[in-house]
């Protein structure tokens, strides 16, 4: 990982009192505008959730599906989702395992969002199916009529890889969280204590308690680093397993790993910059953070970069007329502004981020995250589209999205918000005792400890 | 509720003291003290001197439990209704390695939490009496102790530079 | 055998989920098929018409007694669900089948007397009775009879419809609308258990 | 069939109740477990009716004037499926697209559920008592104003009907807008004989047609395709008849023409003399007196073409022998359409055709013209119409408005109509006595000399209607007088003495002959061919007609071959069915030839405004390489304003712009008109995609001189400087050689868990000949109506939702840089991979391999993930976006549901199965019986129905099975073989007459 390794400049001013004071201020009443946001994702949600009832009464011909398009924006959406919640463990897992200084005032909020992405991607693989009421014949349960399901098709990968994906990165959210929550718990006051109290499992920090738990968090950190190159490999399997012309590709897995945490990466960007500044958390999230994160979005969006090249190239070098075909009219084909919509600001506008002066300059950041966001979700788009021009050119078709599509796609985009906001104003977003972990405690004799 | 265990709990600002202290009471024999701290940390975990957390073999039996039975699970089930799907083998290794990894980290990780619940939170010493400012800035060391022996393990404490004594009764 | 698969089944794959959704999809504790009805058909033949909301099974327009007819007369099946032999579907009798005996066969008892006049009222008003149904399969299941009946012998109807010979009235002895039945079956004669060889 | 019919209809009706409530009726649950609750016996046993068990009646086809035989398949006393009858002469086992959909007017919504009476302009239900009484009296007071309007086919009715105007001193006229009349007249007068003769196409070695679309709606066109394929179908042994079409614009017919010329409109006559003139100076024949001679630089001149290649057309067709020429299209009906036609006969006299490939003595059944019909019209406007019966006829749609039928109409006291459905015609009527069926009632047809194909009532009617015999003999009764003669107690009864006379005529007892020919669907004998000298009475016109009006293009309308002259186009089947040659569905269209588009600077789907002296319309275009760059083309049937919902709103009628027909016939071709654009659009609903297939092989072919080597494709392809872009290493080929021994190693492994079929596992594949195939869609049609197909509606279509199981794709080849445009059809079904892409990648293998090789598509288990569709390279895979099954069957059309197949539910997927249900129903009697299966008693619907035999269905496992040695021909070839998905369908290269360095196998051009 292409992370600085120089010791993260902990503020000499904060004392570990200073940190449990300000990360509990975070969870002070909301103001006007964090309620206004929160009832601006529920309406949004709720958008959605009415959408969703339609399709089930109507059919899935509500959104914009047109053979050969059988799949569309709601997979989009899903690889989408899914793909932001690789940054969140990657930073929370991997870091940790490499011991990355930056990575703990960022971490806690990076895990939430990834917890919450995973939960929206979770759902589409329900919506986007005909029957909606039966998505539970995908699991290997025992029935009466002896019928398991087909462990050789990759959209069951996909239900094992997204089922343990959520489960391990809300696990590894609620164990960090624990005695974060004690320390809330210690100060807080009224019907909140008992409730902390409660969530806290009465977590003490004991040096039994702790002993146990450092070596959990490693394992569980263990555990959940590979799933980052997992998930999105077999997410990426659904379309590389497959013989559809820019489906099959053997790069896919690296490439969709290295475009998710991308995305996620931005994610980021787009979340903590405000965040950081509603919550005053400014002292504990800085511009060291941000550069680094900024340095990761650069390097996965070099990778993606090459993805990219490599992918027309392969296309040309095979001398395979339907890859020819395929990607020349993903440049120049009806759909050319998708296809450009994904290169231009994943591809190009990631290399701004060379410059040091753009990678602190949380504007430019921000604007550029927002413009990953929409590129990461063409990039699905796109990659999806090449359905409209596979074997049989008869069969061709374009596909134009409709409201129904939008209208879960926006419900997507609230369910994730809803989450993320009631998240960041009752607990802490910001790791209490990792934090600590950096700050050295007051010692009676002089000198560092040995 | 079990009933309060009688004892002496210290509170330390510096680290360095508590750790001192800690090593000091160990090397006078008290073997059950119990210390609160607010974050992981190196130094107190030397000073109590613990062998490594068994939480570890809950890791590796839960990794091992879900690889097997993921193999066992596709394997069995695929033979128990045989449908040919794409002219592939009923039992495609190949296709069953994903479900085995999957399952590898499910069970392991669910095992490890499992592991951490009972032997610290299920298993913690109750009624020892705690501070909130344990998950702050200090640093508690708690030391089983009545009576007479009380008194000497509270000047002791004092001695080494805790900044607050107090006693639990039984 | 298959019980032991199920739970090891069961508890490898999804614990919970699935013992809750199994619940859902009507798991079945019904493993292979059943015995032929308990021997509780009354000895007498005396029940009257009345009684048969009593009995077990649909309550039909006219209380026909296959324990009669197919019991205490030995009538066979294939007299009345004629087409049962050469085609997917059994066969209703048509009245005139009905009326054949009928015609001259008023009855033994008041009660039966009662039934039979109802079929002949019928007859004459040339309105075929509506019978309710007692045995059914899903629309997208294709089941041969001719096939089955070929494979196990004319005697093969008892093993879905148990014992009709000893109904007063029919009733739904296995649930035959329940893929399981079928595949338990299926199993145990080691005959396809191909897809399509119902579905289509 | 009881000879009672009352009684044995009054079962039907039992049976038709018991069937749809039970007998595993195909309801529209779908997918759904829904329990039936009810359980209704029959009252009376029939004897040829069993619940679950298909019953077959011969029946005869009335969709068009060809008379094609029909074997109705019957199942709980329902038609549900239309197949031919192998023993009728005309169509010998074979059906086309408008003959399968001829069920959809059967259970129309449409239909007129009783008599209904005008009165104050408004319709009113009255009892039949009433409606016959009130005919009667009607009829009895008109005398000599007593008028008949009949498009129905020739037979005993039409008899009937004339003797009933006769009686009463009114006029019969027998209308029928596609008959041959200009053919018929220059019959007349070339050789005398006033008839339309038969052609036989199979003898033929050398086929110019004329704008005559014999493939479309020229004659009898199921006929005409099975003989075109025996005699244009390349076989190794026999060769291959070569066809030139000159028309101006390529009907399907000019489509499977081996050269297609779009000459000068109205230059035909010259060009056919000019043929003819060579031909008898070859031949050294004296031209027949009278008979006028065109020089061959005149017919260059007036044709448009070089001099070279018509005295090379003449040559090669005077080589071949014998050859056929033939003429008098809709599509090039001009005012000279009689002289086209004689100048064609005077051709084939030269190329000694005659008795040979063109035969008199056949008499097809042809209508009375268009003279008639205007003495009809005339005698109504000047009021000397007192009452006007309209039978099977729309003529109020059907001819150009110009010609103020509708105002004629108008005129007439009283008229009646026993249309089964409310069209233009019976809306203009005081009263409506709704006929039956042909499906549904007793009647014949005489569709040629020696062939009378008998109807038998094969069901309970729809509705309680009467059948407008029965009506016509009650009405005679109640109006008495010189109709008192009429005294047949019912129409059966009527009918039977007429056959009771045949018999009598051939010295046959009644009974027997009667049975007999119901059993055989009617009677077939040989016809008394009649030879002809050719005795050039009247001149023939050299010169082209005048085209009437002004204006840049020259109007082409032509008749579709799925809805014919309009009678189709209430049929939502043959709506969604899409245009073979430009493969629209659901509206109206205007061709233009891409330099004009690009002149006018017009795009597909910008509504053009049509104008000519007599009107204008206004219609999509659509951009259509096989037409003049000078005429517009505009398709026939749409533009009704009655005639059911299905047939509403689907565009202009294109009579709307011809001038009034004067003379024997309409000339349909004679008008010119001006185009102009209205910038506004409206998507055309086609189911294409890109017509070129971008050198991916998809539709093979091969000139017929490497065909007669036995060369393979590739081989073929490398002959002509094409070698073909190897995509297998030499690894991967090896590895697909040993793969289908792998794959039996595991199915006798694994499959004999998954149990058996009837003895040994068949393998069931499919061989299709592109050499054979014309794009009719038959095969389509008949598919849906085997397999419950829904129709989605133009919406769903633009949005490419139609669910065709097996679709024509049509490719272009050439076209461009002024080289001839080549259209390649490709019937498109389910591949039955044997490494079938869509499996594996179900999650619930709802689609999955049978032990018989089939691509099993398990419907219930479908949870709609719709991944297999996605990873089918052959597209062939289509999903129930919405409840189209539910939308789509409205009562009545859900009795004509087929039992045996699931009716999808929304939300699953749906694919061609290779009619399982037939495959499992022969196994289970295989089982029954004892007997296996043998090759050919078991095939598909598309197979059954394709007029050219060019589907074969069958066991692949059986070397002695047809399948199986077709599929070892050296044509054969594979579908994107390269990608090893082993599919179980074998085509066959089309075989094309062309120079090798011009034949570009597998489309030359790359995208």
């Amino acid at each position: 990982m292409a992370v600085a390794v120089e010791a993260a400049p902990s503020q000499p001013t904060q004392t570990h009192a200073d940190v449990t004071r300000d990360v509990v201020a975070t969870l002070a009443p909301a103001t006007k505008g964090y309620y206004l946001l929160l009832f601006g994702a529920v309406g949004l949600f709720l958008i959605g959730a009415i959408t969703l009832l339609l399709i089930v009464k109507e059919g899935l011909g509500l959104a914009g599906y047109q053979p050969p398009v059988f799949w569309s924006v709601f997979i989009t959406t899903f690889v989408f989702w899914v793909g932001i919640g690789h940054a969140g463990t990657l930073i929370s897992a991997i870091l940790y395992l490499f011991r990355s200084p930056w990575r703990t005032a960022v971490y806690r909020a990076t895990e939430a969002m990834t917890v919450f992405a995973v939960m929206t991607a979770a759902l589409f693989p329900i919506i986007h199916i005909g029957r909606q009421w039966i998505f539970y014949w995908l699991l290997p349960y025992p029935n009466q009529r002896y019928l398991w399901p087909n462990f050789k098709s990759p959209l069951m990968w996909d239900v094992f890889a997204i089922g343990t994906y959520f489960t391990v990165s809300t696990s590894f959210l609620i164990f960090g969280l624990i005695p974060d929550v004690a320390a809330v718990r210690d100060k807080a006051t009224g019907w909140r204590k008992t409730v902390y109290s409660l969530l806290s499992l009465n977590w003490q920090g004991t040096d039994n308690q702790w002993r146990h738990y450092s070596k959990a968090y490693l394992y569980l950190a263990a555990l959940a680093a590979p799933l980052v190159l997992s998930v999105h490999s077999v997410v990426s399997w659904d379309f590389a397993s497959s013989l559809i012309p820019g489906w099959h590709g053997t790069i896919f897995a690296p490439y969709f790993v290295a475009g998710a945490i991308y995305s996620g990466v931005g994610m980021v960007f787009t979340l903590l910059i405000p965040l950081r500044k509603y919550l005053k958390l400014e002292h504990m999230i800085t511009d060291y953070h941000f550069d680094n994160m900024a340095k990761l979005t650069l390097f996965t969006g070099t990778i993606l970069f090459y993805a990219y090249g490599m992918e027309y190239f392969v296309a040309w070098y095979s001398g395979n007329t339907f890859e020819q075909t395929t990607f020349f009219r993903r440049a120049f084909g009806p759909a050319w502004w998708a296809g450009w919509s994904m290169i231009i600001p994943n591809a190009f506008l990631s290399q701004l981020l060379w410059f040091r002066k753009i990678r602190t300059n949380l504007t430019s950041l921000f604007v550029i995250s927002i413009f990953i966001n929409i590129g990461m979700w063409f990039e699905r788009y796109v990659i999806i589209q090449s359905l409209t021009n596979d074997y049989i050119p008869y069969a061709w078709d374009q596909m134009n999205p409709t409201w129904a599509d939008w209208g879960i796609l926006a419900g997507s985009f609230g369910w994730f918000g809803m989450w993320f906001l009631l998240f960041a104003k009752n607990f802490p977003v910001v790791a209490i005792q990792e934090i600590k972990e950096f700050i050295p405690m007051p010692r009676k004799r002089a000198g560092g400890h040995h | 509720m079990a009933k309060n265990t009688a004892g002496v709990l210290a509170s330390f600002e510096h680290i360095d003291a508590a750790c001192d202290t800690i090593r000091a009471l160990r090397a006078k024999g008290h073997k059950h003290l119990t210390v609160y701290y607010s974050h992981p940390n190196h130094e107190l975990e030397e000073a109590c001197g613990h062998h490594t957390s068994p939480v570890r073999l809950f890791t590796l039996i839960g990794g091992l439990t879900g690889v097997t039975a993921a193999f066992a699970m596709q394997i069995w089930m695929n033979r128990d209704w045989p449908l040919l799907v794409g002219g592939k083998p009923i039992v495609a290794i190949p296709a069953f390695v994903v479900i085995g990894f999957e399952l590898t980290v499910l069970i392991g990780s669910l095992a490890t939490l499992f592991g951490v619940f009972l032997l610290s939170v299920a298993m913690r010493n109750k009624g020892v009496i705690y501070d909130g400012r344990y998950s702050d800035d200090r640093i508690g060391v708690f030391v089983p102790a009545g009576g007479a022996e009380a008194a000497s393990v509270e000047r002791m404490l004092r001695d080494a530079g805790a900044v607050e004594v107090k006693h639990a009764a039984a | 055998m298959r019980k032991s698969a199920l739970l090891v089944g069961g508890a490898v794959a999804t614990g919970l989920a699935a013992a809750v959704l199994s619940g859902f999809t009507g798991t079945t504790t019904q493993q292979g098929p059943s015995a032929p009805a308990a021997p509780n058909a009354p000895p007498a033949y005396t029940i009257a018409a009345g009684d048969s909301a009593n009995l077990k099974g649909p309550k039909q327009p006219i209380f026909f007694r296959h324990d009669i007819h197919a019991g205490q007369y030995q009538i066979t099946c294939q007299y009345c669900h004629y087409s049962v032999a050469y085609s997917s579907e059994p066969g209703i009798p048509s009245m005139q089948t009905c009326m054949g005996c009928h015609l001259i066969v008023a009855g033994s008892d008041s009660a039966n007397q009662k039934e039979i006049t109802k079929l002949r009222d019928a007859w004459n008003a040339k309105q075929p009775v509506e019978w309710e149904r007692v045995h059914y399969v899903a629309r997208h299941v294709h089941f041969p009879h001719q096939r089955h009946v070929k494979g196990m012998g004319p005697n093969a109807c008892a093993t879905c419809h148990g014992d009709v010979a000893r109904m007063p009235q029919v009733w739904e002895v296995n649930n035959v609308n329940n893929m399981g039945w079928c595949i338990n079956c299926h199993l145990e004669r080691k005959v396809n258990r191909d897809c399509t060889a119902c579905h289509y | 069939m009881s000879d009672n019919d009352q009684k044995s209809v009054s079962r039907r009706k039992f049976l038709s109740v018991l069937g749809t409530t039970s007998a595993g009726a195909a309801v529209l649950s779908g997918c759904s477990t829904e329990k039936v609750e009810k359980l209704i016996p029959y009252l009376v046993q029939s004897e040829d009716q069993v619940p679950g068990v298909a019953t077959w009646y011969a029946s005869t086809c009335t969709e068009c004037s060809a008379g094609c035989g029909l074997h109705v398949r019957t199942r709980e006393g329902r038609a549900v499926k239309l197949e031919g009858n192998p023993e009728h002469p005309v169509n010998a086992g074979r059906l086309c697209a408008m003959g399968q959909a001829g069920l959809q007017g059967l259970y129309n919504p449409g239909r007129i559920k009783g008599p209904m009476q005008k009165s104050g302009g408004s319709w009113r239900q009255i009892s039949w008592d009433d409606a016959i009484a009130l005919l009667g009296q009607q009829v009895g007071a008109a005398g000599a104003g007593l008028a008949v309007l009949s498009g129905a086919p020739r037979g005993s009715l039409t008899g009937f009907l004339a003797d009933f105007t006769a009686a009463a001193g009114g006029r019969l006229v027998r209308w029928e807008p596609f008959d041959q009349t200009a053919l018929r007249l220059a019959s007349k007068r070339i050789f005398g004989r006033d008839e339309v003769p038969t052609h036989d196409f199979a003898k033929a070695k050398y086929i110019v047609s004329f704008g005559a679309d014999f493939l479309d709606t020229w004659g009898p066109t199921v006929e005409n395709q099975r003989q075109f394929a025996e005699s244009h179908g390349f076989s190794r042994d026999g060769g291959m008849a070569k066809h030139v079409y000159f028309a101006p614009r390529a009907s399907l017919t000019g489509l499977n023409a081996d050269e297609w010329h779009g000459i000068k409109p109205g230059s035909e006559t010259a060009l056919a003399l000019a043929m003819a003139g060579v031909l008898l100076g070859e031949r050294g024949i004296a031209a027949p007196a009278g008979a006028p001679s065109v020089s061959v630089e005149q017919a260059a001149e007036a044709t448009g073409l070089k001099a070279e290649d018509i005295s090379r057309f003449a040559k090669e067709f005077a080589a071949a022998q014998p050859s056929l020429a033939v003429a008098g299209g809709i599509g090039s009906q001009h005012a000279g359409a009689v002289e086209l036609c004689a100048a064609v006969h005077l051709l084939n006299y030269a190329a000694g055709n005659l008795g040979e490939t063109v035969r008199f003595g056949g008499d097809l059944d042809r209508g009375d013209g268009q003279a008639a019909f205007t003495a009809l019209q005339q005698a109504m406007e000047a009021g000397q119409v007192k009452v006007l019966l309209v039978h099977e006829a729309n003529p109020v749609y059907g001819t150009p408005k110009a010609g103020k039928f509708a105002e004629a109409l108008a005129k007439v006291p009283f008229k009646v109509s026993t249309s089964l459905y409310v069209d233009e015609t019976s809306s203009q009527c005081d009263l409506i006595l709704p006929g039956l069926h042909a499906l549904e009632r007793w009647d014949d047809a005489n569709p040629r000399a020696g062939v009378w194909g008998l109807m038998q009532p094969v069901m309970e009617p729809v509705y309680p209607n009467r059948n407008s015999g029965d009506v016509l003999l009650a009405a005679s009764q109640k109006a008495g007088g010189v109709f008192a003669k009429f005294a047949a107690p019912s129409w059966e009864a009527y009918l039977k003495d007429r056959w009771a006379a045949m018999a009598k005529a051939r010295g046959r007892d009644a009974a027997t002959f009667w049975r007999e020919a119901l059993a055989k669907g009617g009677v077939y004998e040989p016809e008394a061919a009649v030879p002809v000298k050719a005795v050039v009475a009247g001149a023939v016109a050299t010169e082209a007609p005048a085209i009437e009006g002004t204006g840049d293009f020259t109007l082409v309308p032509y008749a579709s071959s799925l809805l014919y002259d309009g009678r189709g186009t209430n049929k939502p089947w043959l709506l969604e069915t899409p245009d073979p040659v430009t493969k629209i569905t659901w509206h109206a269209w205007v061709e233009l030839h891409p330099d004009a588009a690009a002149k006018l600077d017009v795009k597909e789907g910008e509504i053009l405004k049509v104008t000519s002296a007599h009107g204008s319309i206004e219609a999509p275009a659509y951009i259509y390489p096989g037409l003049r760059p000078d005429v517009v083309a505009i398709p026939m049937g749409f533009g009704h304003t009655e005639y059911g919902e299905y047939a509403k709103d689907r565009g202009p009628n294109y009579l709307d712009l011809l001038g009034p027909a004067t003379g024997e016939f309409v000339a349909y071709l004679g008008t010119k008109v001006t185009v102009e654009r209205l910038r506004e659009y409206r998507k055309v609903a086609k189911t294409e995609g890109n017509p070129r297939q971008l050198g991916r092989g998809i539709a093979e072919a091969m000139p017929v001189a490497y065909a007669a080597k036995g060369l393979t494709v590739k081989e073929a392809a490398t002959a002509a400087g094409h070698p073909p872009h190897e995509i297998n290493t030499e690894a991967e080929v090896k590895a697909l050689e040993g793969w289908r021994e792998g794959q039996v190693g595991r199915e006798d492994g694994e499959g004999r868990r998954l149990g058996n079929y009837a003895g040994e596992h068949p393998l069931w594949g499919m061989t299709i000949d592109l050499g054979k195939c014309t794009g009719c869609s038959a095969c389509s049609t008949a598919c849906y109506a085997e397999n419950n197909i829904p129709w989605v509606g133009e919406d769903q279509v633009l949005r490419g939702r139609e669910l065709s199981w097996i679709r024509i794709e049509r490719y272009w080849e050439g076209g461009t840089d002024g080289e001839p445009v080549e259209a390649r059809f490709v019937p498109m079904p389910c591949q039955h991979c044997d490494n079938a892409p869509c499996e594996p990648v179900c999650p619930v293998y709802a689609a999955y391999h049978t032990p018989d090789g089939l691509n099993g598509q398990v419907y219930n288990r479908c949870v709609g993930t719709r991944y297999c569709a996605n990873n089918c390279p052959y597209k062939v895979r289509y999903f129930n976006w919405h409840a189209y099954a539910r939308k789509a069957f409205v009562a009545p059309f859900e009795l004509q549901l087929n039992p045996d197949v699931v009716v999808r539910a929304r939300g699953v997927m749906e694919k061609c199965t290779f009619c399982v249900h037939r495959i499992r129903g022969a196994q289970h009697t295989a089982k029954v019986t004892g007997a296996p299966i043998k090759d050919g008693e078991l095939t598909t619907a598309c197979a059954q129905a394709c007029p050219s035999g060019a589907i074969v269905f069958g066991d692949l496992n059986d070397p002695q099975s047809r399948v199986r040695q077709i599929a070892q021909d050296p044509r054969g070839y594979h579908i994107l073989e390269d990608i090893n998905v082993r599919p179980a369908i074998t085509y066959l290269a089309k075989v094309v007459h062309r120079e090798p360095a011009h034949a570009a196998p597998g489309g030359g051009e790359q995208h």
